[in-house]
């Protein structure tokens, strides 16, 4: 690297070896770099979302990961899953996908977590990270999660997949809406596809997780600006269009974000969205 | 009037597998924003209307956008619906 | 799965369980994975796009797959390369990515070619597959891979990307445009950014690479409409903003595609280009 | 009239890392494309012009977009740009 990207600065030799052609690129730089190996981020869902924004995250060189999931590897998990192996079958997933980006870059510090996120376990998980990925598969871990990131401040990068299309947008982040904000009310339980029933495609995940991964990237270099708060990217790969929309700001009336809210610590998300912190194998 | 309506997410699946849908109103200028989900939910609907309209407004988990922008920006349901409109109706997706 | 989906097909109960969540996708089908599963895909480049193009199509089923590229893994690589591991130092990528897509989906098979893709050696290689990826990183190899294309006849799901954007579409498919059609005249070499200068982000290469997975999934369900053909995705990640737009269409005078051709067999592209069928390493 | 003029693929750098530029002109209805390649040249651009004109007309590997079509399908460099036109000049990207 030249001399004028190396003065002044705690990155290791093997640091800049590894990330010069990423801390070059404009509005990152050495101090992005810095903020990035310094970060940690908290990943809940290491299926189909989670694995290329683990992926990507740790090949970024953020300092540490956490990985929540419950679950254990299948093989019809692996049409779109691409954190894990077949030889992996029947293993935890979180510790899959650490195996594998261990192996990509062995500077990361990573946290497996093999259990499901509940309002029991989220809090002490949550504390020790500066963003959660939301890359679950269900409506009440969204609500959880959510609610975890409003309650200690965090914020919260959301994506969403099924069939063809996929969502992205970050929640409690520079004064923006959360996730309650724009959706106060869970949806009929019988208005929910979920990827066991109605398929999902690998590519479709791909673009979601890479999307929520970048993001995670700029809020961690502080490029505020193009932070994707206050607007929804909606992707329809069939048509091969994404729109990006500009969706209400933070809400005072808000139940868990707002000036006089009634949800105050975690609540049962279960009984809340009648449905389970879990979607059937697939 | 002539109104664009888009369906994603998913709703589409409710109204004949259509993703867009040309709306003419010959003898109007401009429809309450009420007035054409019910509309929507009368002619357009092939299926269980409970899957798209409770309590005479969108069900939950349906975010509604009024030329690319989140409805509560331009009141909700109370919106007046004007020629040339396209009103966009997302149904949020949960799977992973 | 259900008995509905598996009616009259050639697919092995080993594949209907691997793929089952997938070809319950609707416009995939068992007919769709039938297609994935007898198709063969040549990807050009093993490197920032080729990774994640390579780990998708693998995963989706893709009955063969074929790798170029000419060079070795650096670790200055990993933070783009998802496909790759730090204990693949040295070695060629395209038996590096090999070999962690048959780690993922055992079921493929795998054609590597480490060579460079130049005039000699293209249209040997691309005579065994139905589509290509352009995955690579240059001007000459994106003129020469065009050209291959449209003299063998096979459609081209390109993909490009520095900084933080990207550009996607597909070419000589359907009837629409060649790469030629667009960008008749290469550019002065003083104008072409390389990554290894410019820098690139791994989340922007994962977007853009899903992308086109996506698009060579399309084209083998044989889902048209939807192709990128005649259009040109175009992607700023600091903004999250994507615009897909609408390109000319084949013309007639086009020096490879049109009428009367004047490029009728491969020609010298780095003498054409001014410029030589490799970026430095980055 | 109005013209919005975009850039993108790098070809912000040469006009003052500027990505959006709004140019005025009080005096006229619509403007041949190629003089405002040549006014954008000589007024907006702030170094190394051969980066972005080449024989009077954009050099080879940039695309231009009308309103988000390609030129070609309006004619090209003979087009009259109109009011509220916008106007996107891409340099196509090579690397992977
Ligand atoms: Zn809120
Ligand atoms: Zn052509």
């Amino acid at each position: 690297m030249e001399i004028k990207y190396i003065k002044e600065h705690t990155l290791k030799p093997n640091e800049i070896e590894r990330y010069g052609r990423q801390l070059i690129t404009p509005d990152i730089g050495v101090s992005g770099q810095m903020s990035l190996c310094n970060a940690s981020v908290l990943i809940v869902g290491a299926g189909g979302l989670g694995c290329p924004v683990a992926l990507y995250l740790s090949s970024a060189g953020v300092g540490t990961l956490g990985l929540v999931d419950y679950d254990t590897v299948e093989i019809s998990n692996l049409h779109r899953q691409i954190g894990h192996r077949e030889s992996s079958k029947g293993i935890s997933k979180a510790v899959s996908l650490a195996k594998t980006i261990s192996e990509l870059n062995s500077l990361v510090k990573i946290n497996t977590y093999e259990t499901t996120f509940t309002s029991d376990t989220a809090m002490e998980i949550i504390k020790d990270y500066d963003i959660v990925v939301d890359a679950s598969d269900n409506v009440a871990t969204r609500y959880l999660v959510n609610d975890a990131c409003v309650l200690t401040g965090k914020p919260l990068v959301s994506g969403s997949a099924l069939k063809w299309e996929g969502q992205v947008t970050v929640y409690n982040y520079n004064n923006g809406p959360c996730y309650r904000c724009i959706f106060p009310t869970p949806p009929p339980v019988e208005t929910v596809t979920k990827c066991s029933d109605g398929g999902v495609l690998g590519p479709i995940v791909g673009v979601i997780g890479s999307l929520q991964a970048l993001e995670t990237i700029k809020i961690l270099t502080n490029n505020k600006e193009g932070v994707l708060s206050g607007r929804l990217l909606i992707y329809d790969g069939m048509s091969a269009v994404f729109r990006t929309v500009r969706i209400r700001g933070r809400q005072s009336g808000c139940n868990v974000c707002g000036d006089k809210p009634t949800v105050t610590q975690l609540i049962d998300y279960t009984q809340f969205c009648r449905s389970d912190y879990s979607e059937s194998a697939g | 009037m002539k109104v664009k309506i888009e369906l994603s997410g998913g709703l589409e699946l409710l109204f004949d597998k259509k993703k867009v849908h040309e709306i003419e109103f010959a003898d109007k200028n401009e429809i309450p924003l009420k007035d054409l989900i019910l509309y929507m939910r009368d002619n357009l609907l092939k299926e269980r209307s409970e899957l798209f309209v409770v309590d005479d407004t969108v069900r939950p988990g349906i975010l509604v956008l009024i030329n690319d922008a989140d409805w509560e920006l331009f009141g909700g349901i109370s919106y007046n619906v004007e020629d040339k409109d396209t009103i966009i109706f997302i149904s949020t997706l949960h799977g992973g």
